[in-house]
């Protein structure tokens, strides 16, 4: 079971230290790892992520140069690009599949899009090797999970976690480090999950400190750490120092 | 004088037109009914604009949302309830009235006001705002959300919030709340929390934004009642059912009038709910249809909220439709003097309307909607919000295509903006 | 859901009860008839309120006008006119709204409010101003001059002068320019010039003097809309005239809704014309019907402008009735945290009604009526004007003394008042 | 024919000042003068009036003082007490006629009293000795001006000019000295006038140079001159320094 599923925002603190921390990522045994593409209208985001992603956006990491940069790299976790939809509309599923190519993204967590609205865009990068994750929230109930599941299916143990797990939101709300959550919730939610499926799964929003984590992978699943890491990132902090003591 | 009874008792009931979308702008091949669990269209229009771009935690309580809205309008006490309100409460049917010094001025033959500034709070706003809030109390909610950008929509959800009893948090710009100032006072004497919103350009983007995220928080226990047509579905659906009475009034005003319809109708546009309340009932006429975005003081991206010539089809806030946006699909920065059409997109409907040639889209600047709300001001005693000054302005461009009979949407009264009337006008 | 027709065109007709005063306080022993010119009754009640105190050279100008009025009054062409800017411009009839949930807050089976708050401009002054600025124009008059307190008959009266091309002048005192400063700006936007009145207390008795020193100079061109029911006659029976249309509306209404009439009627009394507008339909019904005055901050003479038991009989801009006066029989000054209510004299009906034992004249503090505006705002989402604060003030006395069903006059909105509510209420 | 009719605001400069002022218009040969009551609400006079009003006040210059002080002077014109009705009104008719009887009051001129409004009150201060002067404006047609001489008869030539005479308003507006006025109309009202009674005439509002005051001599008429003499005396001028030259 993957231990840890970090996210970092794109560009934040910058792009060019971006591969620098793909690779020491990688050098953890990091397997997989949510980029995010700063946005202007993060909806479903936190003051943290809010703060991260203006910030890359005035440092210039538009959707673009974020794939430039990760163009090529081979020393990084397998990525999942989360973003939201319009800059990938205004990129184009042509477009974009090319952009996508010589990068380590492996699938695409797109927050504001259900399996619904753009079902031949989503197609498309499905087919071309680009699924998009399935997200699960606390209003989710396990019969509309298990159609959603379904529509953004596993492609099955031949794949890698990036491209096979469902993200289980733990609480109601947006990304962010907030009160310590109250994980029994959720750990029932993943408990009925699993009987299910077998998929992998993760589960993020409002964890950070390594019991959270813990009591995350006690439940089976795969703990995100968001906001926690890219507060500690732009206060200076390591990435080694920080994700260390909450890889297990 | 003969004593006839002057008696509001005895006004024929309100009309409610609850019903989903047009036919030929319902439909889209976008959205194949079987991966939506919504059970009304949520698509407008041939390029299948509208849509439900919500993060999955917004998705339940939409899917619930549409379920009580689809219960309510098929519900008769519902039907009475909001008539009541509205009637009693709200004061609808709001009067029709000519402007017969004004139509002169500008060389129309006739010029009909739709009197929203007339409502209770001074705004159309109210008629969704009430609307919402009774559906909300329906549901079992008892805290309300709200965005506000002129603050009118902040203003009547906290009116329509402290008649029920709901408890109320409205989210605005820090811009927005300087500009408008005493909206901001009206909520917070209706016991209403107004937080400010100091992202961005704290302005109405911003003020959704947030309270999308105080949504997602509080869903369990919280209704969000969003303002304008736009957002995931079903709430431009819901928001223009609520706001067609608006047309549906004055198309019956005026036939009564004058015994015919006028040659063109006319109304502002900022997320387009008093524009489809007024226009859609209007879409089956032999007639012009108009509604009019904030042409700010520039055409360069950034100096102007016009999305018809400025946006790209993009998504933003759960729906996909016009948006003024940079290269990289990233939400453009916006202009106008009138905080409530100071957004950059176009309700989807809206947006659809005009993209399959239903209704013309024009703009007006900041100086021709300022200089414009002064002829109201001076022709007929009207104080016109600055944002139904845009749709004034365009009157004289009516006049010169040769337009003779206009009907006007007079979303709001301009009390809110005095302050921008004294230090732009010198008074 | 049926859809049943929402139709202003269908309202009934207004009536327009355009009468002489009532016989029981219309006669008077203190005006032989010989020695008027004027036909319709000048005095009000056993104590012969009223009369036409002016000097001669408003003498002419005031038989002028009785006889406009006359005439008008049975023409049915000017009912028409009126009717239809009634209907069409001021948005009438009000609604009558129940507010079930203040009721209950303050131990009352049930309230309703008569929303003149909703009329066009925001309080009842328009139906008077309109009605005279109609008159005016029938007489030929191409200017109108008008005082105001709160500014509410000052926008009123600057609205009606746009409406209908009338060039206009209001005097305003000082004090009142400052604490009413959006009504200010209103009444410029509508072109009217508004004259600062520095004189005195800078209120509105000063504000009077002044309007009747510029209709003595402009009598020949100008009409002078006074703004409630007070100053020399046919003002008074005038103004009331063009104000009863609110009791009468409120009366069909409550009767409509509940099949009964309350057994308490409120409305609070500046000179008395939204009082009398509200308060003169029910005066034959076996109602209890009260009147709130100001109470200021303190009961001392100078500090309130309560007139019943503060004042004395005098003769103050053209009418004998209570007048707070010292002991020379010179204007005492008043207070009063509302513009409009600041006045030292009671309108001579109201108060011959009140001396006849017909109305309740009460009193309201300044602190009251802060509170009872909250009242409003956080239980049924209504602002009220301080006016209209000083009426809500009193429910919990009626409640007190045992009425459970109250009709409740709300004269105007609180939006000219929003300066005070926040630096007041620390909003 | 009296050649001047002036006006003074009693108690401005000062009630101290007033019987030498009194003195002093009886030895300039004046028959007749006017002296305002100061009052709270003076709404048929202009700025001048009205600030000599205020002064009054704010120097104690309150109806009965002003009684009290003209009480005994036998060194004064015939007085006809210029003032509004609200103070006589409370003052009462029965004591005011006690106030009046030592004073060289001889009629009132009441602004805000036409003669329809307290007929009773009106008739037991003429059967005391003190007509109200009627006053014809611009306003008063033939028809009604011959009711209201009617109404306020005049008592005959046994009586003094000061009870006699009909004040004739020469122009719309308040007291004041404002612009020139245009004697033309009020010409004419005289004429017209002249020919129903021979009763004096006074003709006020608005007269200052000794040119105007000539031209109502030139009627027939007794020319009242009010605010310009006020002023004068308020700064500092001598009552007989500013007369002398007006007087003929
Ligand atoms: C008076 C008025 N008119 C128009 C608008 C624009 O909104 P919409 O396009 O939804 O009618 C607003 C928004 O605040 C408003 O307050
Ligand atoms: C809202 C409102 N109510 C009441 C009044 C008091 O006047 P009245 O006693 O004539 O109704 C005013 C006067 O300005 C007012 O503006």
């Amino acid at each position: 079971m993957n231990p840890l599923l970090p996210f970092i925002m794109a560009g934040d603190p910058s792009l060019e230290s971006l591969p620098r921390l793909l690779a020491e990522a990688k050098a953890l045994g990091i397997e997989a790892l949510e980029i995010g593409l700063p946005h202007s209208d993060p909806i479903a985001d936190g003051p943290v992520l809010q703060a991260a992603a203006h910030r890359a956006i005035q440092r210039g990491a538009t959707p673009l140069r974020v794939l430039e940069t990760l163009a090529g790299l081979t020393e990084s976790p397998d990525l999942i690009l989360f973003t939201y939809l319009n800059p990938l509309l205004q990129i184009g599923a042509d477009r974009l599949m090319e952009l996508l190519r010589p990068t380590p993204v492996k699938a695409l967590l797109v927050v504001d899009l259900p399996d619904s609205e753009e079902v031949e865009f989503e197609a498309r990068l499905r087919s071309a090797g680009y699924p998009m994750i399935p997200l699960l929230s606390p209003t989710t109930d396990l019969e509309r999970a298990k159609g959603l599941l379904e529509r953004r299916p596993d492609p099955g143990p031949g794949h890698p976690f990036a491209q096979r797990f469902a993200y289980v939101v733990a609480r109601l709300g947006v990304t962010g480090t907030g009160s310590a959550t109250d994980l029994k919730p959720v750990g029932e939610r993943v408990a009925a999950l699993q009987t299910l499926s077998s998929r992998p799964l993760a589960v993020g929003f409002g964890l950070s400190d390594p019991a959270a984590l813990g009591a995350v992978r006690a439940m089976g699943a795969t703990p995100v750490i968001g906001s926690a890491l890219v507060q500690a990132l732009a206060a200076g902090e390591g990435f080694g120092s920080f994700l260390n003591p909450r890889l297990a | 004088m003969r004593a006839t009874n002057m008696n509001e008792g005895d006004r024929p009931l309100a009309s409610l037109p609850l019903r989903p979308p047009r036919a030929p702008h319902s439909v889209s091949g976008h959205s194949p009914a079987t991966a939506s669990a919504f059970l009304l269209p949520t698509r407008f229009g041939a390029g299948g604009l509208g849509g439900c771009y919500a993060p999955e935690t917004l998705m339940q309580p939409l899917l619930d949302l549409e379920e009580a809205f689809r219960k309510a309008v098929e519900d008769p006490s519902f039907e009475t309830e909001l008539k009541s309100e509205l009637r009693h409460f709200v004061g609808r049917p709001t009067p029709l009235t000519s402007a017969p010094r004004l139509a002169a001025k500008l060389g129309l033959k006739a010029l009909f006001l739709k009197r929203e500034d007339l409502t209770h709070t001074g705004a159309h706003k109210i008629n969704n705002a009430m609307a919402q809030a009774l559906l909300a109390r329906r549901m079992g909610k008892t805290e309300i959300i709200a965005e506000t950008g002129a603050g009118q929509h902040g203003v009547a959800a906290a009116a329509a919030c402290a008649r029920l009893g709901l408890s109320c948090t409205v989210y605005m710009g820090v811009v927005d709340m300087a500009r408008q100032a005493p909206n901001v006072a009206r909520m917070r004497l209706f016991g209403t929390q107004v937080v400010p919103v100091e992202a961005g350009q704290g302005t109405l983007k911003e003020a959704v934004n947030e309270a999308l995220r105080a949504w997602a928080a509080r869903c369990d226990k919280a209704h969000y009642i969003l303002g304008s047509a736009l957002g995931p579905h079903p709430f431009p659906t819901l928001v223009r059912t609520f706001q067609t009475v608006i047309g549906e009034e004055a198309r019956a005003q005026v036939l009564e009038q004058t015994g015919a319809l006028p040659d063109s109708v006319i109304a502002c546009a900022g997320g387009g709910s008093n524009g489809l309340g007024l226009l859609v009932p209007f879409l089956g006429d032999a007639l012009h249809r108009f509604a009019v975005e904030a042409g700010g003081h520039g055409s360069a991206l950034g100096e102007h909220a016009a999305r018809l010539d400025g946006g790209r089809m993009g998504v933003l806030h759960g729906c996909k439709t016009l948006l003024l946006q940079d290269q990289h699909g990233h939400t453009a920065e916006t202009a106008s003097i009138s905080a409530g059409l100071d957004y950059p997109a176009l309700g989807p409907e809206l947006a659809a309307l005009a993209l399959d040639g239903q209704i013309e889209v024009l703009r007006a600047s900041d100086d021709q909607a300022l200089e414009a709300a002064t002829w109201l001001c001076e022709s007929e005693g009207i104080l016109p919000a600055l944002e139904s000054s845009h749709a004034l302005a365009l009157l004289p461009e009516l006049a010169k295509r040769g337009f003779a009979t206009v009907l006007l949407g007079l979303s709001g009264r301009g009390d809110k903006d005095l302050a921008t009337y004294q230090s732009k006008l010198g008074i």
